[in-house]
């Protein structure tokens, strides 16, 4: 009862995510909602694997939170560096540029 | 005993649903992208917590216990990442930080003055 | 009433046919009826799988019968309904659909990249991926 | 218990519906591109969590893989290349589609009633072929997922074709765009003092665990849920994350384009050749219950795999092993190729026809 109701509660959570996905208005706003809403299948496939009793579908749940990252990476390289191919930049690079 | 470990650990499972959808709802009614990113990484990485403990004591002792504990890992590695990315990004973008008392005023948008990045993918 | 309720899934999915299909026509835009057709796609998909889901039943990954598993599964369902319908005692759902799908994903994106691939070096050659610019673009070159 | 757990999955097949059905509408409604494939994105792993409460596990897997990881990066890679502007909305030529589309609808409403209603269990689609895939699969295969023997073993042959035909495309995309990075790519706008090392951090702790839990995907396939196509994809994931974050080039140093297209042809040779090896032990093509000779399989003890009375499917076992990995082979290689082409080529404004 209590698992259907954390259910219940996590896709109202996703219809609010999907919301503002929609909304936006930035590109970051749609970022943030569509990462958030992929941490909230993570959970709800989980939760839903114990409430019809089969458990083993956790790998999907695992394959879901690293998928879920890199989509965000790529999606806020596209947004902001408009490229997908060059490196993204550590502290020395861009010192060494300032100097 | 079995009774005990099912309300608690649905409690648990409950209270980090409960969690998730309160950070929902930040994400909806908070101003700017910071405190956005600010309610959905700290719930979402919390309600995790809570909600994966929950499973934890209801399965027991079993191979599906270190799988959610590896869930559990990524969830912790990943999120709070893409948040600190997003947040970057967003900051050396343009957009400013709404500072001071919240009040919304008519006719102006809630992204901050990001004088690049628009919508929509307009060539640079 | 009864045939919403028992047709649900298949209405819905073809409410999603019809918006993948809507998106396919009605832009110019290459890359959104790329979209489009990925949307449309997904919904066949959707309505393979909703052919396959058996009321109470559960992934076709064989569980024993005598696994506290099984046994939970099999206390939710009447014991004549599970005799008759499941398989040594554990109701399953149709794993064909779920085959065929499953290939068809993949095939899926890496037909999508190809027709975006094409849509890159018409990019490439007129300069537009509008559909009717570059029906433009031809008509005033007409020996390209 | 029992009746909430069968009517919480109904409730939540319909919730989720219908949360597909408002992405989609947002799909089509967003004029923005960037809002389309971020929903698209999202729409993927709704329907992933959907096809999870349908009990199809291994296609929620694939469709979560693919769908939320593979299909937007290359979506992002494309509209990168073509540089649109807004989609633009003109409500007069809406009008035709949309009368179209409606028309559409109605047959298919039309042809829908005619279908058995949703669940039942002796509908023709249910009570025949995919129940006996079920019966006999413990005895014929001896895995317990009915879907990895159905896909490597049943329709085997089918499943080379789609392997091939996924070859086929990646060689294709590779042909039209290129194999590799360009020398000429374009420099991001960076800010002074701006860095990214929390990600870079991140990122290599993250991508071996990535690898390993693609073979793990592999491995564990015909136990649970996963197998070759959802382990390469995984495993495909690992180095489009290495580029993303550190950079093409030093991604195609660690894996050259050559040997990742050499790798894809390999997979495709290691599923035929099981099935040649299969023939030539005298049995059909992808017969893998001859896929050890007479001699070899007589000295295998029985009772080896924990079920004394089916010894005799180690060449079932192996076979579908050995035809995983070559799926898994071509499947990563491939979507390695398409990123390399979508990701390395870099488009210049030789588009003089405006």
């Amino acid at each position: 009862m209590l698992l259907a109701a954390g259910v219940a509660g996590l896709v109202v959570a996703m219809g609010l995510m999907i919301w503002r996905a929609i909304a936006g208005p930035s590109p970051y706003d749609r970022m943030l909602a569509g990462n958030s809403f992929g941490t909230k299948t993570v959970l709800l496939i989980a939760v839903i694997g114990y409430l019809f009793g089969r458990p083993a579908f956790l790998d999907i749940a695992i394959a879901y939170a690293l998928i879920n990252f890199v989509t965000t990476i790529a999606l806020m390289k596209f947004v902001r560096y408009r490229t997908l191919a060059q490196p993204l930049c550590s502290p020395h690079d861009t010192e060494a540029k300032d100097g | 005993m079995a009774d005990a470990i099912h309300w608690i650990g649905g409690g648990l499972v409950f209270a980090g649903t409960l969690l998730t959808l309160l950070g929902g709802v930040g994400v909806v009614r908070f101003p700017d992208v910071y405190t956005r990113i600010h309610a959905a990484s700290l719930t979402d990485t919390g309600g995790a917590t809570l909600v994966l403990i929950g499973l934890g004591i209801l399965s027991g002792f079993t191979l599906e216990t270190l799988k959610l504990a590896f869930v559990w890992a990524f969830v912790m590695l990943t999120t709070p990442a893409a948040a600190n990315a997003l947040a970057n990004a967003a900051f050396s973008a343009g957009h400013k930080p709404r500072i001071g008392a919240f009040q919304i005023m008519k006719g102006e948008s809630s992204e901050g003055a990001g004088p690049a990045q628009r919508d929509g993918g307009v060539a640079p | 009433m009864n045939f919403v309720v028992t047709h649900f899934n298949y209405l819905a999915v073809i409410v999603l046919m019809m918006t993948g299909l809507y998106v396919l026509f009605a832009t110019g835009n290459l890359i959104k009826r790329m979209i489009g057709l990925a949307l449309f796609q997904t919904s066949t998909a959707l309505l393979y799988i909703s052919l396959g889901k058996v009321a109470g039943g559960t992934a076709a990954i064989k569980i024993y019968p005598d696994s506290p598993e099984a046994q939970a599964l099999a206390a939710q369902l009447d014991p004549a309904y599970v005799a008759q319908f499941g398989v040594s005692g554990v109701v399953y759902s149709n794993p064909l659909p779920h085959v065929l799908i499953l290939t068809a994903i993949v095939v899926g994106v890496a037909t999508l990249a190809v027709g975006l691939s094409i849509a890159v070096r018409i990019r490439e050659a007129y300069g537009t991926i509008e559909a009717d610019e570059i029906e433009a673009v031809r008509a005033r070159e007409p020996g390209e | 218990m029992n009746a909430i757990a069968l009517e919480a999955s109904f409730a939540l097949n319909v919730a989720l519906l219908l949360m597909l059905v408002a992405i989609a509408a947002a799909i089509a409604w967003t004029r923005s591109l960037v809002a389309a494939i971020l929903l698209m994105g999202v729409y993927s792993l709704a329907s992933a969590v959907w096809l999870v409460v349908m009990d199809a596990a291994d296609v929620a897997f694939t469709e979560a893989v693919v769908g939320a990881g593979v299909s937007t990066v290359v979506l992002l890679g494309a509209t990168l290349l073509v540089r649109p502007g807004p989609v633009r909305v003109d409500w007069r030529r809406a009008i035709a589609p949309a009368v179209l589309v409606v028309g559409v609808g109605a047959l298919l409403v039309l042809a829908v009633s005619g279908l058995a209603s949703f669940g039942d269990p002796s509908s023709p689609a249910n009570a025949h072929v995919g129940r006996s895939y079920l019966v006999e699969t413990p005895n014929d295969i001896g895995i317990p997922n009915v879907v990895t023997a159905v896909l490597a073993s049943y329709r085997g042959f089918d499943t080379l074709g789609e392997t091939v035909v996924i070859f086929a495309a990646g060689i294709g995309v590779a042909l039209m765009l290129g194999f590799g990075p360009r020398s000429s790519l374009p420099q991001p706008p960076v800010q002074p003092g701006e860095h990214h090392v929390v990600l870079r951090v991140t990122a290599r702790l993250l991508i071996p665990l990535i690898i390993l839990f693609a073979f793990y995907v592999l491995f564990h396939g015909d136990l649970g849920a996963g197998g070759g196509f959802q382990a390469g994809v995984i495993l495909a994931v690992a180095p489009i994350l290495h580029a993303l974050v550190f950079g093409l080039h030093a991604t195609t140093a660690a894996i050259p384009a050559g040997f990742v297209r050499g790798v894809a042809a390999l997979g495709v040779l290691v599923f035929a050749g099981v099935g040649v090896v299969c023939m030539a032990n005298g049995g059909g093509f992808l017969d893998y219950d001859r896929l050890f000779m007479p001699r070899v399989e007589a000295m295998i003890p029985p009772g080896l795999l924990g079920d004394p009375t089916h010894s005799h499917n180690w060449g079932q076992h192996f076979g579908i092993l050995l035809v995983e990995v070559g799926v898994l082979l071509t499947v990563s290689s491939t979507m390695v190729t398409i990123f390399y082409g979508f990701a390395g080529r870099a488009t210049h404004d030789v588009g003089s026809a405006r």
